[in-house]
C-alpha cells in the first residue's frame, strides 16, 4: 500500500488516533468504575478533535460571517461536535449517577470486588 | 396538514409528550397519558406505513431545509414495518405498566419512569426513522441513555452493575459509530444516507471508507448484542424491571439490526458490503455460534429472565444469518424474524412479568406447580415457548422455515441443520420450565399464589395470539417482509 | 497527561487532569477555529463534568485501590488493532486543513454562502446549529433532558412521602 | 352435508368436544357425556363421507394459505378414509372403556385427560385428512404435544422422565429430520401436495432420493421404526386407555399412516420400485420387527411386552409401504386397521387385569383366567388375530404383505413374515394360556398377590372389550369393503 | 463554609457578573461564539459556585427543586413548541420561515432566539438539577 507523500499532513489525525487508544485502553482495561468513566470523557473527546480536525481549512477563520471575503473552517463538525460534547457530558451525569448508586449498594467501585460479591454471574 | 407531516409527528408526538409527563402528578395519570402517546404512535406508524406501501418512499425534510443541508426524515418499506414493530410493542406494554411497574418502581418515581420509558421510545423510532447518519447518532443516544436508567431501576442491585456495563458498552459502541460516521463524512462531504448512497461508490477504493465501515460495523454489532460482544445483554435483561425487559427486548435490539440493514445495504451498498468486502463470511460464523453456543447456555440458566435473555442473543444470531445469506429469501427471513421475535419475546417477558408480580421471583424453582396456579400466564408462556421452538402454527415455524429454505437455496446443509438444531436446543430449555411449572407439585410452603390481574393477562396474550395468528396467516408479515428485502437488495448500488 | 491519567491512582487527581485535558484540547479547538466548540469544551468538558466527577468522588471516595498484574495484554492488544485500523484509515484521509477536501466543497459551501441571505445570522455555526440542522439540536437537548430525568431518578430527591432516598 | 364441511367437521366437532369437556369438568357424569357424544357424532361425520370416498371421489376442503403456496387444506383418499374411520370408530369405544378405568383407578385430573384426548382426536383427524405435507406436519407436531399431557398424566418422576423421552424423541426426529425432508421437497418439486403417482418423479433421482427418503423414514418417529423405537415404550407409562387408543392406533398409526402417505403421494411407488432406492428399507423394516419381537418375549411387564409387539406390528407396514408394489401397500394399509382391532382389544384387557387386580406382570397373572375368563377370552382371540391365524382379522392383512413380498420376489421377507408370526405365538399365546391352564400364581409362590375376590373389570370395560373383539371376529369376514375402498390406492 | 470569608464576599460579587455574562452569551450567540448551551452551563454555574460556597442547602432554598424542574420542561417544551407552531402554521416541523410568513429572515431570527432561549434554559436547570442531586446526596 502506498503512503501518501506528505505524512505530515495527516500529523494531527495521529495524535487523535493515540489520544482515542489511550482513553478506550482506559474503559476497558480499568476495572476501578470511576476511571472507565474518565476514560470514556478521554476517548470521546480525541474523537471531538477528530472531527474539529477535519473541519480546519488552511488560512480559515472561525466560519462567523465578516464583510470582506474570507475563507472559513467547516463550520458542519462544529456544530456536531457541540451536540457530542453535550451527549457526553450527558452520559457522564448518568454513569457518574449509577457509580454513587453502585457505592452504596456495594461499598466500592472495583468491578473485580463488585463480581467477587456476586457468586451467581 | 396532518396526513403530510407524519413522519415528524411519529417521533416528536412521544418526545413533546415524554416533558408534558414528568408535570402530571400522581401515578396513573401519567400511565394513561404515556399509554394514549404510545397508542396514537402506533397509529402514526400504521398509516405511514399503509401510505409507504401504497405510494413508495416517503421523504420528509425537517426545518423545510431539503437534504442534504437539512435533516431529512425517509420511510421505505423497511423502516416502515420496524417503526411499526416498535410502535405497536409499546402500545401493547405500556397498558400492561400500570400494575407492574406500580408493584416494581416507587410511586413518586412514576412520573419520571414514564417519561423515561417514553423518551426510550422517541429515541427508537427516531433511530428508525430518520434519514441522516449523524441524526441517527443523537436518537440514538436518546434511546440508550433512557434504556440505562430504565434498567438501573431494577429492584435488584445487580441491575446497577448490568446498567452501568451496559452504559460502558453502549458508549464505546456509539462512539464507534460516530467515528463510522465521522470517517463517511470525511470522504463524501455529507450525512445524508441517500446523498451518502450515490457518493460512496466514487470512493470505494478509498482505506477511509474501510475503516468508517469496520467502525460502523463493530459499534452497531455492539449495540444488537451479536456474539461475542453480547456480554451486557444478559444482564440487562435479567435484572431490569419487567415492563423494561418487555419492552426492550422486542424492540432495541431490532433497530440495531435495523441500522445494520441500513450500513450494510442502503449507505454501503450490497456490492461494498458482501461483494467487495465479504463480509458474510464473518457474519455467517458468528452467528451460527452465536446460535449453539449461546442456545446452549441459556439450557444452564436457572433464572427464566436470563434463560431468554440468552435465546434473544442466539435468536440475534438467526436474524444475522438471514442476513448473512445475502439473498432474498434470507433476507425476508431476517426482517420477518425482526417481527416474529419482536412478537414472541415480548410476550414471553411479559408473561415472566406475571410471575414476578405474583410469586416474586423468577428462578426456575419459583415456576413449581405454577400450572395450576397461574393457569392463563402459564399457557401464555407455553404458546411463546412453542413459538421460540419454532413449532409449526407459530411466528417461531416461519421464521425457521424462510430461514433453512434460504439456507438451502445456497446449498448450505450445515446451516439449515444449525438452525434446526437451534430450535431443538430451544425445545430443551424450554421444557425445563414446562416440566417445573406443570409436573411439580407447588412446594409446600410456597405462598398462596393468584393468577396475574386481567390488565396484564390481556398485553400478554395480545402478543402471544399475534405470535400465532401471523403463523397461520403470514401474507401481511411475509409480504411486506419481501418487499422490503427486495427494496434493500435492490435499493442497493 | 492523558498516560498520567492512566496511571495516577489517586481519582482526585485522575479527575482534575480530565478536566484540564479538556482545557488543553479545547485551547486546541481555538487554533482550529472552533471556537464555539472550544467555548462549549471549557465550560462543559472543563466545568461541569469535572465539577460532577468531583461531586461523585465526593460520594465514593477518591483512592483507588493499587493491585498488582495492572497492565492487560489482551485490552492493550484490541486497543492497538483499533488504533491501527484508524491509522490505517487515515492514509487515505484528505490532509490536514486541506480546502479541498470533500467535505469542504460538497454540502458546506452552501451554508457558508448562503446562511447569510436565508438566515441573516453572521455566526455560520448557529444558523447551522439553531436552523439547518436544528432538529439535531432538539435531539440534543432531549439528550439532556433524558440525563436530568435519570439522575433524578436515580439518585434524585422526591418530595411525596416516602419518596426519594 | 358436503365433503368440505364434513371435513371441517371433524376437525371441529373434538375441539368443540374439548371445550365443552373442559367446562363441564365439574360435572363428572355429564363430562363423560358430552365425550361419548363427541366421539359418536365425530364417527358418523366420518362415515359420511364413506360413500363418497368409495365411489372414487375426493372431497377436499381448504384454509387459509398458510405460506405462500402452502395452503391449510385438507383432502379424504381412501388411506385417510381408513385411517380416520378407524381412529374414530375406535374412540367411542374406548371412551367407554376410559370411563369404567379410570373410574375404576380413580385417577386424578380426569377433565385435563379428557379434554387432551379429544385434541389428540381432532389432530389425528387432521392427520388423516391431510391434503398436503405441510398441513400433515402441522397435525402431527399437535398430535405430539397434545399427547404429552396424556403420557405424563401421572405427573411422577418416572412419568416425567417417559414424558421427556417421548417429547425429545418425537420433536428431534420431526423437527431435525422431517422438517428438513419436507424443506428440501419444497425446494426441488416447488409444491407439497399429495398427488398420486407422487410428486418427485423427475425432480430428484439416485442417492439423493434414497437419502430424501431416509431423512422421511426416520423424521417420522411415531412409526417407530428401530433405533427410534424407544418413545413408545416409555409412552407406557401412560394410563391403559392412552397407551390402547393413542400407542396402538392414532398415534403410531398416525406414524406408519404419514409412511404410507409419503411412500405413494410424494414419491410415488413406481419412482420407487423403479429405482430401487426403498431396498434399505426393507431391511430395516425386518430387522425391526423381527428384534421387536424378540425384545418383546424377554418383557415380563404385559404393557411393555404389548408395546414392543406394537413396534415389531409397524415394522409390518413400513415392510409393506417399503415393498412399493400393490399388494404390499394394500396389505400395509389394511394392516393398519386390523392391527389396531386386534391390538387395543389386547391393551383393553391389559387395562382390565390392572384394574380388576391391580397386576401388570405377566409371571403373576397365571391362573387369573379363571378368575376373569371373559377378559382373557378376549386377550385370545386378539393375541390370535395379532398372530393372523383364521378366523381373525390379522390373517388378511399378513397375507397380503406375503403376497407383496412374493411379487417383490423378496423371498427372505416372506421367511422373515413366517418366523416372526412364529415369535408372536411365542410371547402372545402363553399369556392367556398359563392364565387359563396353570395353576394359580400363588399356589406356586407364596409372596405373590393373593387372587381371592378378584372379579371381571368394571363393565364399561368388559364392553369396549367384547366390541372389539368381535371387531376382529367380523374383520376376518368381510374384509372385502376394505379391499374396495383401498384398490384406488394402487390402481394404475 | 462558614469561615473563609473572602471567599463569601467574593463570589458574591462575581455573581451578578457571572449572570451577566450568561446573558451576553446566550443573546450574542448569533455574531459571537456563543449560544443556548454555553450560557446555559454558565449561568447553571453561578448557582453551583453558590452552592459550593454557602452549601447546597443554601443554594436549594434559592432554587428549589420544582422550579428547576418546571424550568427543565419548559425549555425542551419551548423548543419542541416552537416546531410545532411552524407545523400549524402550515410549514414542516422547525420551519422558522413560517413564523413570520413575508420575511423569512425575520422568521429565522425569531426562531433561532427561541430554540436558544430554550437550550440556555434547560440545559442550566439540568446542569443545576444534577449537581444538587449529586450534592445531596451525600447528605442523604
Amino acid at each position: 500500500m502506498d503512503i501518501p507523500a506528505d505524512i505530515p499532513g495527516l500529523y494531527n489525525y495521529w495524535i487523535v488516533v493515540v489520544l482515542m487508544m489511550v482513553g478506550f485502553y482506559v474503559v476497558i482495561s480499568r476495572t476501578n468504575l470511576v476511571k472507565k468513566i474518565v476514560g470514556l470523557n478521554i476517548f470521546q473527546t480525541s474523537v471531538f478533535i477528530l472531527y474539529i480536525s477535519m473541519g480546519k481549512v488552511k488560512g480559515g477563520t472561525a466560519p462567523i460571517l465578516v464583510d470582506h471575503p474570507v475563507t472559513y473552517s467547516n463550520p458542519l463538525p462544529h456544530v456536531l461536535i457541540l451536540t457530542a460534547i453535550v451527549v457526553g457530558v450527558a452520559t457522564t451525569a448518568l454513569g457518574a449517577a449509577l457509580i454513587v448508586r453502585i457505592k452504596e449498594a456495594y461499598g466500592t467501585v472495583e468491578e473485580d470486588e463488585i463480581q467477587a460479591m456476586e457468586p451467581d454471574e | 396538514m396532518i396526513a403530510h407531516n407524519l413522519p415528524a409527528l411519529q417521533v416528536v408526538l412521544p418526545l413533546i409528550a415524554a416533558p408534558l409527563c414528568l408535570l402530571l402528578r400522581g401515578s396513573n395519570w401519567p400511565w394513561a397519558f404515556a399509554t394514549l402517546v404510545s397508542w396514537a404512535a402506533f397509529a402514526i406508524s400504521a398509516a405511514l406505513l399503509s401510505q409507504v406501501l401504497d405510494s413508495g418512499t416517503i421523504s420528509y425534510a425537517m426545518g423545510g431545509w431539503a437534504p442534504p443541508w437539512g435533516i431529512e426524515y425517509r420511510v421505505d418499506t423497511v423502516n416502515a414495518f420496524v417503526l411499526l414493530i416498535v410502535s405497536a410493542i409499546g402500545a401493547v406494554v405500556l397498558p400492561y405498566a400500570r400494575v407492574s411497574v406500580g408493584h416494581e418502581i416507587p410511586a413518586e418515581r412514576h412520573p419520571a419512569f414514564f417519561t423515561a420509558l417514553l423518551l426510550s421510545l422517541t429515541g427508537l423510532l427516531g433511530v428508525t426513522i430518520t434519514g441522516d447518519a449523524f441524526n441517527l447518532f443523537v436518537f440514538l443516544e436518546i434511546s440508550s441513555l433512557s434504556s440505562y436508567v430504565l434498567i438501573a431501576l431494577g429492584r435488584d442491585r445487580r441491575a446497577l452493575t448490568a446498567s452501568l456495563q451496559y452504559l460502558i458498552m453502549g458508549t464505546i459502541g456509539a462512539t464507534f459509530i460516530v467515528i463510522g460516521i465521522g470517517l463517511l463524512y470525511m470522504v463524501t462531504g455529507t450525512l445524508n444516507m441517500a446523498d451518502l448512497a450515490a457518493r460512496i461508490p466514487a470512493a470505494v477504493d478509498s482505506r477511509t471508507l474501510l475503516a468508517a465501515f469496520a467502525f460502523l460495523t463493530v459499534g452497531t454489532t455492539l449495540k444488537l448484542a451479536l456474539f461475542p460482544l453480547h456480554s451486557w445483554l444478559p444482564n440487562a435483561y435479567a435484572y431490569a424491571p419487567s415492563v423494561v425487559t418487555g419492552f426492550l427486548a422486542a424492540t432495541a435490539t431490532k433497530v440495531s439490526v435495523y441500522i445494520l440493514l441500513r450500513f450494510f445495504f442502503t449507505i454501503l451498498g450490497t456490492k461494498y458490503t458482501f461483494e467487495r468486502l465479504t463480509l458474510e463470511q464473518l457474519l455467517i460464523p458468528l452467528a451460527t455460534v452465536a446460535v449453539l453456543v449461546c442456545s446452549t447456555v441459556a439450557i444452564y440458566q436457572n433464572d427464566v429472565k436470563r434463560m431468554l435473555a440468552y435465546s434473544s442473543v442466539a435468536q440475534i444470531g438467526y436474524i444475522i444469518l438471514g442476513i448473512g445469506f445475502v439473498s432474498t429469501t434470507g433476507l425476508t427471513a431476517a426482517i420477518v424474524h425482526l417481527f416474529n421475535h419482536a412478537v414472541m419475546k415480548g410476550g414471553l417477558f411479559l408473561a415472566l412479568g406475571c410471575v414476578m408480580l405474583r410469586v416474586g421471583s423468577v428462578r426456575l424453582d419459583a415456576f413449581e406447580g405454577l400450572g395450576r396456579r397461574m393457569p392463563l400466564t402459564m399457557f401464555a408462556f407455553v404458546l411463546g415457548g412453542l413459538s421460540l421452538i419454532g413449532v409449526p402454527l407459530t411466528v417461531g415455524f416461519i421464521s425457521k422455515w424462510y430461514l433453512v429454505l434460504a439456507a438451502l437455496e445456497q446449498g448450505s446443509w450445515l446451516l439449515a441443520i444449525v438452525v434446526l438444531v437451534g430450535s431443538l436446543l430451544a425445545v430443551i430449555y424450554i421444557w425445563r420450565v414446562v416440566e417445573v411449572a406443570y409436573l411439580r407439585p407447588p412446594r409446600a410452603d410456597a405462598p398462596p399464589v393468584t393468577e396475574a390481574p386481567i390488565s396484564m393477562l390481556i398485553p400478554t396474550w395480545i402478543l402471544i395470539g399475534a405470535s400465532i395468528y401471523f403463523g397461520i396467516d403470514t401474507s401481511l408479515t411475509v409480504g411486506i417482509a419481501q418487499r422490503a428485502a427486495e427494496s434493500l437488495l435492490g435499493g442497493a448500488s | 497527561m492523558a498516560f498520567g491519567i492512566l496511571h495516577l491512582r489517586n481519582l482526585f487527581a485522575v479527575v482534575m487532569l480530565s478536566g484540564i485535558y479538556s482545557l488543553l484540547s479545547a485551547g486546541l479547538f481555538v487554533t482550529l477555529d472552533a471556537v464555539d466548540v472550544a467555548f462549549t469544551e471549557a465550560a462543559v468538558g472543563g466545568g461541569i463534568a469535572t465539577m460532577l466527577m468531583l461531586a461523585m468522588l465526593s460520594l465514593v471516595g477518591d483512592a483507588e485501590r493499587t493491585r498488582e498484574g495492572d497492565f492487560r495484554v489482551v485490552p492493550l492488544l484490541l486497543v492497538l488493532a483499533t488504533g491501527a485500523l484508524l491509522l490505517y484509515g487515515t492514509l487515505d484521509m484528505p490532509d490536514y486543513g486541506d480546502a479541498n477536501a470533500p467535505i469542504n466543497k460538497h454540502v458546506v459551501p452552501r451554508y457558508l454562502e448562503e446562511s447569510g441571505k436565508e438566515i441573516g445570522v453572521p455566526n455560520v455555526v448557529t444558523s447551522v446549529l439553531a436552523s439547518y440542522r436544528g432538529y439535531d439540536t432538539m435531539g440534543e437537548l432531549s439528550v439532556i433532558f433524558t440525563a436530568g430525568v435519570g439522575v433524578l431518578l436515580l439518585i434524585g430527591r422526591f418530595r411525596r412521602p416516602g419518596g426519594g432516598k | 352435508m358436503s365433503g368440505a364441511t364434513a371435513i371441517l367437521l371433524s376437525m371441529a366437532i373434538p375441539l368443540a368436544g374439548a371445550a365443552l369437556i373442559a367446562l363441564c369438568g365439574r360435572w363428572p357424569n355429564l363430562r363423560e357425556g358430552v365425550t361419548l357424544v363427541t366421539a359418536a357424532l365425530l364417527f358418523l361425520t366420518v362415515l359420511s363421507l364413506l360413500p363418497e370416498v368409495a365411489a372414487g371421489g375426493r372431497p377436499s376442503a381448504k384454509l387459509i394459505e398458510m405460506l405462500p403456496g402452502i395452503p391449510l387444506a385438507f383432502e379424504v383418499e381412501p388411506l385417510g378414509m381408513l385411517f380416520g374411520l378407524v381412529a374414530s370408530g375406535l374412540w367411542i369405544v374406548n371412551s367407554i372403556y376410559s370411563i369404567g378405568y379410570m373410574r375404576g383407578n380413580d385417577e386424578a385430573n380426569q377433565t385435563r385427560f379428557y379434554v387432551c384426548f379429544a385434541l389428540a382426536l381432532a389432530s389425528t383427524m387432521g392427520i388423516a385428512f391431510a391434503g398436503n405435507m405441510m398441513t400433515l406436519f402441522v397435525f402431527y407436531e399437535a398430535l405430539t404435544l397434545s399427547t404429552y399431557p396424556l403420557v405424563t398424566h401421572k405427573g411422577d418422576a418416572e412419568a416425567r422422565q417417559g414424558g421427556r423421552t417421548y417429547l425429545g424423541i418425537l420433536l428431534s426426529t420431526s423437527i431435525g429430520l422431517l422438517l428438513l425432508a419436507i424443506l428440501w421437497t419444497w425446494q426441488v418439486a416447488g409444491t407439497l401436495d399429495f398427488r398420486p403417482g407422487g410428486i418427485l418423479t423427475g425432480k430428484v433421482s439416485g442417492p439423493v432420493l434414497g437419502v430424501l427418503l431416509f431423512l422421511y423414514m426416520y423424521g417420522i418417529g411415531k412409526a417407530a421404526l428401530m433405533p427410534i423405537h424407544r418413545w413408545l415404550p416409555a409412552a407406557m407409562v401412560a394410563p391403559t386407555p392412552v397407551s390402547a387408543l393413542l400407542h396402538a392406533v392414532a398415534v403410531v398409526k398416525a406414524g406408519v399412516f404419514t409412511v404410507l402417505k409419503v411412500v405413494i403421494y410424494i414419491f410415488g411407488i413406481d419412482l420407487l420400485r423403479e429405482t430401487g432406492q426403498s431396498e434399505w428399507l426393507m431391511y430395516v423394516a425386518a430387522a425391526t420387527l423381527l428384534i421387536a419381537s424378540l425384545v418383546a418375549m424377554t418383557k415380563d411387564n404385559l404393557k411393555a411386552r404389548l408395546a414392543y409387539s406394537t413396534i415389531s406390528q409397524l415394522a409390518y407396514i413400513v415392510l409393506g409401504a417399503a415393498l412399493a408394489d400393490s399388494w404390499g401397500i394394500i396389505g400395509g394399509a389394511m394392516h393398519i386397521a386390523m392391527h389396531a382391532m386386534a391390538k387395543i382389544t389386547l391393551f383393553f384387557c391389559a387395562g382390565a387385569i390392572y384394574t380388576a387386580a391391580h397386576l401388570t406382570e405377566i409371571s403373576d397373572m397365571r391362573g387369573l383366567g379363571r378368575r376373569m375368563p371373559f377378559t382373557f377370552g378376549a386377550f385370545l382371540i386378539g393375541a390370535l388375530s395379532i398372530i393372523g391365524l383364521p378366523p381373525f382379522g390379522g390373517l388378511w392383512s399378513k397375507w397380503y404383505l406375503a403376497l407383496g413380498a412374493l411379487e417383490a420376489h423378496q423371498i427372505a421377507l416372506v421367511a422373515v413374515l413366517m418366523v416372526s408370526s412364529l415369535l408372536n405365538i411365542a410371547y402372545l399365546l402363553p399369556i392367556p394360556l398359563r392364565a387359563f391352564f396353570a395353576k394359580s400364581a400363588e399356589s406356586v409362590s407364596a409372596q405373590a398377590v393373593p387372587q381371592q375376590g378378584i372379579k371381571e373389570a368394571p363393565l364399561p370395560c368388559l364392553i369396549a372389550i367384547g366390541v372389539t373383539a368381535l371387531g376382529c371376529l367380523v374383520l376376518f369376514f368381510y374384509p372385502t369393503p376394505i379391499l374396495q375402498l383401498l384398490e384406488p390406492l394402487v390402481a394404475r | 463554609m462558614r469561615k473563609h470569608l473572602v471567599l463569601r464576599v467574593v463570589s458574591k460579587l462575581l455573581m451578578p457578573f457571572i449572570l451577566l455574562f450568561a446573558l451576553y452569551v446566550q443573546f450574542h450567540g448569533d455574531f459571537g461564539p456563543g449560544g443556548g448551551f454555553q450560557a446555559g452551563v454558565i449561568f447553571g454555574s453561578t448557582f453551583i459556585l453558590d452552592a459550593l460556597v454557602y452549601g447546597v442547602e443554601t443554594a436549594r432554598r434559592v432554587a428549589r427543586d420544582w422550579v428547576l424542574r418546571l424550568f427543565m420542561i419548559a425549555g425542551v417544551l419551548i423548543y419542541i413548541g416552537v416546531g410545532y407552531v411552524a407545523l400549524f402554521l402550515g410549514g414542516p416541523f422547525l420551519d422558522y420561515n413560517t413564523l413570520s410568513p413575508h420575511d423569512p429572515v425575520h422568521g429565522q431570527h425569531l426562531g433561532i432566539l427561541l430554540v436558544e432561549l430554550g437550550v440556555g434554559i434547560t440545559v442550566a436547570a439540568t446542569m443545576v438539577t444534577i449537581f444538587f442531586a449529586f450534592a445531596s446526596r451525600g447528605r442523604g
